[in-house]
C-alpha cells in the first residue's frame, strides 16, 4: 500500500516537469486564447532556440561537474565577428565559421585552464567568471563598443528565419542527447561528474575531457550567438550579456544536478521549454516587466524544490 | 578601432597638480588641458560614437582627454570623480547614471571649485540649479517628434505598443512622457500594451513576437523608444510578414535606422547623434574652462528624420 | 633544502599580500597621485559598501556557499531605506531595513539549509524576484531623499575618517572575531570543510549554512543603508549588479578557496585591497574602460590558477 | 548475575531492498574488550550507527547499565558516555588537529569566546598520554592516513567515555601503532572502561578481547568468550560455512618480464625505485604505511608526475603522463580507498563495473549496448559473488567489502594485462578475502602479473612470489620466494640506517 504510494510519488517527481509543462499549457490556453495556435508555439519554440543551444551545451559541462560562467561574453564576441564579416566583408561563410571557432577557442582556454590546475567545481565557477569578463573585453576591442546591423540577404541571414532555429535546436539536442547518454564519451562524462577521482584512477583522461567539454560549451554558445545575430540581424558588444543564467536556469530548472553526475539533455530541452513557455504566457497575457521577474525567480527556485526533494524521495523510496 | 576607451596613454602618469609642470616635460608650446570624462556606461554601443568623437576633438585642441566608466555605478562615478579631482584636472565632463544619484556628485563637484559640464542627462531637480552647464538632448521632445508622427500616421486613430528601454533611465521617462502627450490628443488612439526589452535588440524582438502573437493585426503603430531596439523588432515584424501592415517610429538615427526610413519600412525617427552629442559636449568643456559664456542647456538638434531629408543625417 | 623550501612557502602563502605591495610600490614610483591621504581615502571608501557585503560573503565560501542574491538585496535595501526614511524616522528605517535584508536571507538559507538546493540555484532564482520586488516596489525610477542628517553622516568623518570607512573596518573586525573565537563562527569552518563530519560531530549544519544566509542579508541590508546615506538615492535597476560576483570574486582573490572550510576577514580584506588597488592604478595610470575590463578578468583567473595549483601542490 | 554495560535487544533495522538489522542482540559486560565480528555487510557497522543515533532502529530496545534509553542523535549518544572511532576517517580536513579533537564541543572561557590556549594544551596531553607525538595545530589535510586514525583514537579515549565503540580501527596502522593501541585498550580496561571492538582480523580478536558476538546476514549467530572460541568456529559462524584459512595453491610459474620501470622518482616522496614484474607473477609490495608504496603505483599509471624515470612493456618502452595511457598500455590499478577514488557512488553496479572498457560493451565501439552491458554485470556479479540486491543497485548502498569487490571487477573486465591491487583485502572479511586471494591466483594463472601492495604481513608472505619492501621512498630490498619470511620483510621495512 504504501510502496504504491511511493511509487506513484516517483513516478509524479520523474515526469513532474512534463506535468508542470502541462499544467502551465492549459491553464494559459484557458487564460488566452492566442496562446494556444501553432504559430505561437512555434514562436515560442523559436525564442527559446537560442538559450537552448546554449543551455544543453553548457549542460554537458554541468554533468562533468564542471560550470561555465563565460557563454554569455562568447555570444557576445561570437555575434560581432559573425556580423563585422556580413556587413563589412560580406562574407557570410568566413563569419561564421571564425565566430564559431572562436567560441570554440574560448572554451579551450578555459578547458586549458582548468585541466592544468586541476580544478574542481568552484574553481571553474571563479575562472570561467574571470573568463566572461576578458572576453566580453575582447568582445568590446574587436567592435570599438559599436552595434553592428546587417544589411541582410545571404546565408547568415537566413538561419534564424523560419523553423530553421527550431531546427537547429532540436539537431543539436538529439545528437548530443545521443552522445550524452548511449556513447562510451557520454557516459565517461557522468562518471568524471559522479567521482571525478575514481573516474582518473579508472583511466579516463581527465584534462582531455575537460577541455573538450568546455570546447563544447564554447562551439554551442558561438552557435547560438550565430542564430541570435541572424534573427535580430544584429549584434552589439553586449548582447549575450546575462544569458549564461538564463541558459544555467533552463539546465537547473530541467532537474540537472549542478554536482554533476546527474540529469541529461533531455532534461534541459525540459527546463528550455518551459521557461520559454512561460515567458511567452507572461507577455501573452501582458504582465509587466516586474511581476515577470517575480514570477520567474520563484519558478526557478519551485522547479529545484520540486527535483530535489523528488530525488530524495527516491533515494529514500523504491529502488 | 579598439582605442574608444584609450587616451593620450602613458602622459597620464605624469600628470600633476599643477598645470605647469605640465609643460616641462612635455614638448608641446602650450599648455595641455587635462579632461576628465566619467561615463555611465562606457560599454553601450551609444558610447562608442560618442568617445570617437570627444577624442577627436580632443586631439584638434591639444587636450588630454582620460575617459572612466562608470558601470552604471552611480557610487562608483562619485568616486571616480573625486579621484580625478585628487589628481588635479582642469574640467570634467560629468555623464551621470541616473538622475536621483546625481545630489551627492553635483554637491562635491560644486564645492570642489573645478568646472564640469553634464552630459547626455538631466541631474536631479533638487540640484539643477547648481550645475553651471547641461548639453544633451530634450527626450521629452525627441519623444514628441516621434508622437507627432504617430500623430499623423492614425489620424483616424489606431492601436500602439510600446517597447522601452531600461526603467527609470532619464531617456526612458522623457522619451515616453513626449510620446504619451502627444498622442494623448487624439482619443482615438490607445496604447495596448508596454514593455521593457531594456535597450537591448534581442529582448525587443522577443518582446515584438510575443505583441504579435497577442494582438496580432490590431496593431496599426509600433513605437521603439530607440534605435537598437528597433533592430530586433524590424526583425520580427520582417519575418511575420507584417511589414507593411504595422508601422513603427522610433527614436535615434542608426545607421539601421536611416536605410530602414530610406526605404520606406520605417516612417520616420527622431534624430540623436551620438558623435554631435559627445563633440557638443567637450566643445562647451572646453568653452567653460576657457572661461567663455556658456548657456545653462545646450540642447542638441533634434529633428524629424523622413524619407525626404534622410540624407541630411550621418548614421552611426 | 628545507630553508629554499621555507622561502617558497612564505611566497605561496602571502602571494596576493606581496603583490599588492608590489602594486602600491609601483604606482608609488610612477604616479605622485597615488600614494596620497585623499587616493587612499577614496580607495577605502569605494569598497567600504561592497566591502560589508564582501565579508559575509567570506563567512559564507567559508562555510561552502555563496550568494548571488546580494547585490539585488542591496539594491531593495537601499531604495526601501529612502523611501521610508521620512515616514519612519531613522532608526526604525534602518532597523526595518536590515530586517528586511535578514528576511531575504532567511529564505535563501531556508532554501540551501533545509531544502537541499544548491545556493548558486536558489540565489540565483532570489537575485531575479528580489531585484523584481525592488523595481515594482519603486516602478524602476530613481529614489533620492533630501534627508540631511543621512547625508551628512554618509559623508561625514570621525578623526578624519570618514564614517563609512568606519562602519566597514568595523565590519571587518567583527567579522574577523565572529570567525575565530565563537563558537557558532568555528562550526562554520566545520561545515564548510565537511557538512556530513561535522552533523557526526554533533554540529547543527542546518543552522549554520541557515546563520551565513542570513547574515549575508543583513549585510546586505547595512550596505543598503550605508550607499543610501552617501549617495542620498538609489536605483532598483542600476544598483549592485555587480556586487555579488566582485564580493566573490574580491573573497576569492584574497585567497579563499570556494570549496569551503577556510579562509578569514583579514584575506578577504586584502583581496579587496588587491582589487581596488589594481583598478585606482589603472584609472590613474590612464588605461581606456575596454583594457581595463579585460585586465581584470585575466587577473581573476592568473590569480586564482596559481593559487590553486600551488595549493594541489603543496602536498608535495 | 553479571551487569551489562549495553544491551542493545531485538534490533530491526531495513533498508530500502536490505534487511540490515534482523533482530540483533548484543549484550556487552561492564569493563570488557567485546569484538563484534562477520562477514562484509553483515550489519556490524548499522548497528553501530543504530547506537549513535545515526540511524533509528525500526524496532528493538537498547538499554545501558540496565536503563532503557532513546537515542536520537549523535549528541545524545555522546552524553550517554558512548564514544566512537568510526570505520571511515572523521575529522574535517580544513581544520586543525585541536580543533577537530574538539569538534562540536569547543572550549569555551568566561567570556564566551573559544578558549584556543587550553584547548591547544589539553589537546597536547591526550596526545601524549597515548604515547603520540604531533603538533596540535596542523591542519589535518597534511596528516596521514594513519596520523588521521591515531587522533580520532585519541579524541575517543580522551573524553570520559564509559563505551567506546572501535570500527576497524587498525585498518590504516601499521604494527608500531597498532601495538600502541593495544596498549591504551589494555589501560582502557583497566580503568573499567568498557570497549566493542570491530575487526576483521581474527588475531587482533583473540590478542585482545575478553568475549566475541557473530553476526551474520543481520542476525546474531552467537556469543561466547574469546576464549572459548577457535579461529574455525569462528569463521564457521560467521560465514555459515568451513572455509580453510590457508593461502590457495597457484599453479602457475612466473614467465617472462613483461613489465619493468627502472629509476621511478616523483618529487619528494620516490627515490630511484626498480622494479619487474613476471607474466603469472604476484608481486608484493610491503612496507609500513606512509612507506610510499601508493605513491610509486600512483606515479607508475600516470595519476602523479613522474620525475624522472622508465618503464617497458613487453620490452618496449612506453611514456604514461596519465591514466588513460596507463591503461592502454595494459596497467591499471585497483585503489586503496573504494569510496574517494574507485566507485562512482551514485552509479549502480552494472554502470561502475563496465566503466573501463565501456567500448567493449557497445556496438561497433560507439553505441553502448545495454545488454552486453547487462551480460559483463551479472557475470562479474557471480564470479565474484557481489552480495547486491540487482545490477541497478547504486553502490552507495553496498557494504564496504562488496564495493571493494566490484572496484576488482571493473578492473578485471578492463583485461589489463598488468594489474596492480592497493591493499585489495582491507575491511574485507574472512570468505570475501578468500575468493579475492582466489581470484588473484586465477588471475595469475591467466598470465597476469599482479603486483600487490599490503600491510597484512600473512597476506603478503603467503600471496607472492616476490617481495620488494620499500621505506620512506626508498627500496630497501627484494626478497626471492625462497627469502621470503616475516623476519625479513620487517627486518627491511623497519631498517632506520639512511644510505
Ligand atoms: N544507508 C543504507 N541504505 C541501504 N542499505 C544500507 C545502508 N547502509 C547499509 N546498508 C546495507 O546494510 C547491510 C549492512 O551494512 P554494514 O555497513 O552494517 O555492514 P558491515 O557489517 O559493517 O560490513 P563491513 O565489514 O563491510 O564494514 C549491507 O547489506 C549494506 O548494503
Ligand atoms: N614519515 C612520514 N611522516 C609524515 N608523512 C609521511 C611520512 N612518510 C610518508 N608520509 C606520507 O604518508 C602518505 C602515505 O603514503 P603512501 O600512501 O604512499 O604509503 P603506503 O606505503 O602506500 O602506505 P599505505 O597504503 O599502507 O597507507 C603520503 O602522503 C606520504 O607523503
Ligand atoms: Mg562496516
Ligand atoms: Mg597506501
Amino acid at each position: 500500500m504504501n510502496k504504491n504510494k511511493n511509487k506513484w510519488l516517483s513516478l509524479l517527481f520523474d515526469y513532474g516537469l512534463l506535468f508542470v509543462l502541462i499544467l502551465i499549457i492549459l491553464i494559459v490556453s484557458l487564460l488566452s486564447k492566442e496562446f494556444m495556435t501553432v504559430d505561437n508555439m512555434t514562436n515560442i519554440l523559436r525564442q527559446s532556440a537560442v538559450i537552448g543551444i546554449m543551455a544543453i551545451g553548457v549542460t554537458v559541462v554541468i554533468l562533468a561537474g564542471h560550470i561555465d560562467l563565460s557563454i554569455g561574453s562568447t555570444v557576445s564576441l561570437a555575434g560581432v565577428i559573425v556580423m563585422s564579416f556580413v556587413n563589412n566583408y560580406s562574407m557570410d561563410w568566413t563569419g561564421m565559421i571564425l565566430a564559431i571557432l572562436a567560441g570554440g577557442l574560448v572554451g579551450l582556454v578555459n578547458g586549458l585552464i582548468i585541466a592544468v590546475i586541476n580544478g574542481r567545481t568552484c574553481d571553474s565557477f571563479i575562472i570561467t567568471f574571470g573568463m566572461q569578463t576578458a572576453v566580453a573585453a575582447v568582445a568590446l576591442i574587436y567592435s570599438g563598443g559599436k552595434y553592428m546591423s546587417g544589411t541582410g540577404g545571404g546565408v547568415h541571414s537566413l538561419l534564424g528565419k523560419g523553423y530553421l532555429p527550431i531546427f537547429f535546436f532540436l539537431f543539436f539536442a538529439v545528437v548530443l542527447f545521443l552522445v550524452m547518454r548511449y556513447t562510451p564519451f557520454g557516459r565517461t562524462v557522468y562518471f568524471m561528474g559522479a567521482n571525478t577521482k575514481a573516474a582518473k584512477m579508472s583511466g579516463v583522461n581527465i584534462k582531455f575531457y575537460t577541455t573538450m567539454l568546455f570546447v563544447i560549451a564554447g562551439i554551442m554558445a558561438s552557435t547560438a550567438s550565430v542564430i541570435l545575430s541572424s534573427r535580430v540581424n544584429a549584434a552589439s558588444p553586449t548582447s549575450g550579456k546575462g544569458y549564461e543564467l538564463d541558459a544555467i536556469a533552463a539546465v537547473v530548472v530541467g532537474g540537472t544536478s549542478l554536482t554533476g553526475g546527474k540529469g541529461g539533455i533531455f532534461k534541459t530541452v525540459l527546463g528550455v521549454v518551459i521557461i520559454g513557455v512561460l515567458g511567452n504566457a507572461l507577455n501573452v497575457m501582458n504582465v509587466t516587466t516586474y511581476p515577470q521577474m517575480i514570477i520567474r525567480g520563484f519558478i526557478i527556485i519551485i522547479a529545484v524544490v520540486l527535483d530535489v526533494s523528488g530525488n530524495k524521495l527516491k533515494n529514500s523510496g523504491v529502488n | 578601432g579598439g582605442e574608444t576607451g584609450q587616451t593620450g596613454g602613458g602622459t597620464d602618469a605624469q600628470k600633476t597638480d599643477e598645470g605647469s609642470a605640465q609643460a616641462q616635460d612635455t614638448q608641446k608650446d602650450t599648455e595641455q588641458l587635462n579632461i576628465f570624462f566619467a561615463t555611465a556606461f562606457m560599454t553601450v554601443p551609444y558610447a562608442a560614437p560618442m568617445n570617437t568623437a570627444m577624442e577627436e576633438y580632443a586631439k584638434e585642441n591639444n587636450i588630454n582627454l582620460q575617459m572612466v566608466d562608470g558601470e552604471g555605478d552611480s557610487q562608483k562615478q562619485l568616486d571616480q570623480i573625486k579621484n580625478a579631482v585628487t589628481q588635479g584636472v582642469d574640467g570634467i565632463i560629468y555623464w551621470p547614471a541616473d538622475a536621483a544619484s546625481t545630489i551627492p556628485v553635483v554637491n562635491y563637484l560644486a564645492e570642489c571649485g573645478v568646472p564640469y559640464v553634464v552630459l547626455n542627462s538631466k541631474v536631479d531637480a533638487s540640484v539643477q540649479d547648481k550645475v553651471p552647464a547641461y548639453v544633451g538632448l530634450d527626450y521629452e521632445m525627441a519623444g514628441g517628434i516621434s508622437g507627432d508622427l504617430a500623430l499623423d500616421y492614425l489620424k483616424d486613430g489606431g492601436n500602439v505598443v510600446v517597447v522601452e528601454g531600461v526603467m527609470g533611465t532619464e531617456a526612458q521617462i522623457g522619451y515616453l512622457k513626449g510620446f504619451e502627450d502627444k498622442i494623448a490628443q487624439n482619443d482615438k488612439i490607445k496604447v495596448l500594451a508596454k514593455q521593457s526589452a531594456e535597450w537591448d535588440t534581442a529582448k525587443a524582438m522577443k518582446i515584438m513576437e510575443d505583441y504579435i502573437t497577442t494582438f496580432g493585426e490590431e496593431i496599426d503603430l509600433v513605437y521603439s523608444e530607440d534605435d537598437g531596439m528597433y533592430q530586433g523588432i524590424a526583425a520580427a515584424l520582417s519575418d511575420a510578414g507584417l511589414s507593411d501592415k504595422i508601422k513603427c517610429v522610433c527614436n535615434g538615427q542608426l545607421q539601421f535606422v536611416l536605410d530602414q526610413i530610406q526605404s520606406g519600412v520605417l516612417l520616420g525617427a527622431s534624430s540623436q547623434d551620438p558623435s554631435v552629442e559627445g563633440r557638443t559636449g567637450i566643445e562647451v568643456m572646453h568653452k567653460v574652462i576657457m572661461g567663455e559664456e556658456v548657456p545653462e542647456w545646450t540642447k542638441i538638434d533634434c529633428r524629424l528624420i523622413t524619407p525626404d531629408n534622410v540624407n541630411e543625417f550621418n548614421g552611426w | 633544502m628545507t630553508r629554499t623550501k621555507e622561502i617558497r612557502g612564505f611566497f605561496t602563502k602571502n602571494m596576493v599580500v606581496i603583490l599588492l605591495l608590489l602594486m602600491m610600490l609601483f604606482m608609488t614610483i610612477v604616479n605622485r597621485n597615488f600614494l596620497t591621504l585623499s587616493n587612499l581615502t577614496n580607495i577605502f571608501i569605494e569598497m567600504s559598501t561592497y566591502g560589508t557585503i564582501t565579508m559575509a560573503m567570506t563567512i559564507a565560501i567559508i562555510c561552502g556557499e555563496f550568494d548571488l542574491s546580494a547585490g539585488a538585496t542591496y539594491a531593495l535595501c537601499s531604495v526601501f531605506f529612502l523611501k521610508n526614511l521620512d515616514t519612519m524616522g531613522i532608526i526604525p528605517a534602518i532597523l526595518v531595513t536590515v530586517l528586511i535584508g535578514a528576511a531575504v536571507g532567511f529564505v535563501n538559507g531556508f532554501l540551501v539549509a533545509k531544502l537541499d538546493i544548491p545556493a548558486f540555484v536558489a540565489t540565483l532564482g532570489s537575485m531575479t524576484y528580489v531585484r523584481g520586488i525592488a523595481l515594482f516596489y519603486t516602478d524602476g525610477q530613481p529614489v533620492s531623499n533630501a534627508n540631511q542628517a543621512i547625508y551628512q553622516w554618509g559623508n561625514g568623518s570621525f578623526l578624519g575618517i570618514p564614517n563609512l570607512v568606519l562602519t566597514f573596518l568595523l565590519f571587518v573586525v567583527l567579522t574577523e572575531c565572529f570567525l575565530k573565537f565563537t563558537k557558532s563562527g568555528r562550526e562554520i569552518y566545520a561545515v564548510g570543510g565537511s557538512r556530513k563530519i561535522a552533523e557526526l560531530a554533533g554540529i547543527n549544519a542546518q543552522k549554520s549554512k541557515l546563520l551565513i544566509f542570513v547574515i549575508l542579508g543583513i549585510a546586505a541590508g547595512i550596505a543598503g543603508v550605508m550607499i543610501s546615506c552617501r549617495m542620498a538615492s538609489g536605483s532598483a535597476a542600476l544598483l549592485g549588479l555587480n556586487t555579488s560576483m566582485s564580493a566573490i570574486s574580491a573573497v576569492v582573490v584574497g585567497g579563499t578557496s570556494l570549496s569551503g572550510g577556510s579562509g578569514s576577514a583579514v584575506r578577504s580584506l586584502i583581496g579587496l585591497l588587491v582589487i581596488s588597488v589594481l583598478f585606482n592604478a589603472l584609472t590613474l595610470l590612464g588605461i581606456g574602460a575596454y583594457y581595463q575590463q579585460l585586465i581584470r578578468g585575466l587577473v581573476v583567473i592568473i590569480i586564482v590558477a596559481i593559487d590553486v595549483y600551488m595549493s594541489l601542490n603543496k602536498k608535495d | 548475575m553479571e551487569s551489562y554495560a549495553l544491551e542493545m535487544i531485538d534490533i530491526v533495522k531495513n533498508f530500502p531492498g536490505v534487511k540490515a538489522l534482523d533482530n540483533v542482540t548484543l549484550k556487552v559486560k561492564k569493563g570488557e574488550v567485546h569484538a563484534i565480528i562477520g562477514e562484509n555487510g553483515a550489519g556490524k557497522s548499522t548497528l553501530m550507527k543504530v547506537l549513535n543515533g545515526v540511524y533509528q532502529a525500526d524496532s528493538g530496545s537498547i538499554r545501558l547499565e540496565g536503563q532503557e534509553v532513546k537515542i536520537g542523535n549523535i549528541n545524545t549518544a555522546k552524553s550517554l558516555g558512548i564514544s566512537f572511532v568510526f570505520q571511515e576517517i572523521n575529522l574535517v580536513p580544513t581544520l586543525s588537529v585541536v580543533e577537530n579533537f574538539y569538534l562540536g564541543a569547543l572550549l569555551k572561557n568566561k567570556l564566551n569566546m573559544i578558549d584556543w590556549h587550553t584547548m591547544t594544551r589539553n589537546v597536547k596531553e591526550a596526545l601524549e598520554k597515548i604515547n603520540f607525538t604531533l603538533d596540535p595545530k596542523r591542519r589535518v589535510l597534511e596528516l596521514t592516513v594513519a596520523e588521521k586514525q591515531m587522533i580520532e583514537i585519541a579524541r575517543a579515549v580522551s573524553g570520559n567515555a564509559k563505551i567506546i565503540v572501535m570500527d576497524e580501527p587498525t585498518s590504516s596502522l601499521s604494527e608500531n601503532e597498532v601495538e600502541k593501541l593495544f596498549t591504551i585498550i589494555h589501560q582502557l580496561r583497566k580503568q573499567g572502561i568498557t570497549i566493542i571492538y570491530i575487526s576483521h582480523k581474527l588475531d587482533e580478536i583473540f590478542n585482545i578481547c575478553d568475549e566475541a558476538t557473530v553476526i551474520r546476514d543481520g542476525r546474531t549467530i552467537d556469543t561466547r568468550r574469546v576464549k572459548d572460541y577457535t579461529e574455525d568456529i569462528m569463521i564457521e559462524q560467521m560465514v555459515g560455512r568451513s572455509v580453510t584459512m590457508e593461502f590457495p595453491h597457484r599453479t602457475s610459474k612466473p614467465g617472462e618480464v613483461i613489465f619493468s620501470a627502472t629509476d621511478i622518482c616523483r618529487k619528494n616522496k620516490i627515490y630511484h625505485v626498480d622494479l619487474e614484474l613476471r607474466r603469472g607473477e604476484v608481486l608484493g609490495l610491503a612496507g609500513l604505511v606512509g612507506a610510499g608504496r601508493t605513491e610509486l603505483c600512483e606515479t607508475i599509471i600516470g595519476a602523479e608526475k613522474m620525475e624522472a624515470g622508465e618503464l617497458r612493456i613487453f620490452g618496449k618502452k612506453v611514456r604514461v603522463s596519465n591514466t588513460r595511457q596507463a591503461k592502454h598500455n595494459s596497467i591499471g590499478m585497483v585503489t586503496e580507498e573504494r569510496k574517494e577514488t574507485g566507485l562512482a557512488l551514485d552509479f549502480s553496479v552494472k554502470q561502475n563495473i563496465v566503466i573501463t572498457n565501456l567500448p567493449k560493451v557497445a556496438r561497433k565501439g560507439i553505441w553502448l549496448n545495454a545488454g552486453k552491458e547487462e551480460a559483463a554485470a551479472r557475470e562479474y556479479i557471480e564470479e565474484l559473488n557481489i552480495k547486491t540486491p540487482g545490477m541497478n543497485q547504486k553502490t552507495m548502498f553496498l557494504s564496504g567489502g562488496n564495493q571493494q569487490k566490484v572496484v576488482i571487477a571493473k578492473w578485471l573486465f578492463s583485461d589489463v594485462d598488468i594489474l596492480i591491487l592497493d591493499e585489495p583485502t582491507r575491511g574485507i572479511d574472512v570468505g570475501a578475502k578468500f575468493e579475492i586471494y582466489q581470484l588473484i591466483n586465477r588471475l595469475a594463472e591467466q598470465g597476469k602479473a599482479i603486483l600487490m601492495i599490503s600491510s597484512e604481513m600473512n597476506e603478503i608472505i603467503g600471496m607472492s612470489d616476490r617481495i620488494i619492501v620499500m621505506h620512506n621512498g626508498h627500496k630497501k630490498g627484494e626478497l626471492e620466494k625462497d627469502m621470503i619470511s616475516a623476519e625479513n620483510v620487517m627486518r627491511l621495512a623497519v631498517d632506520t640506517e639512511e644510505e
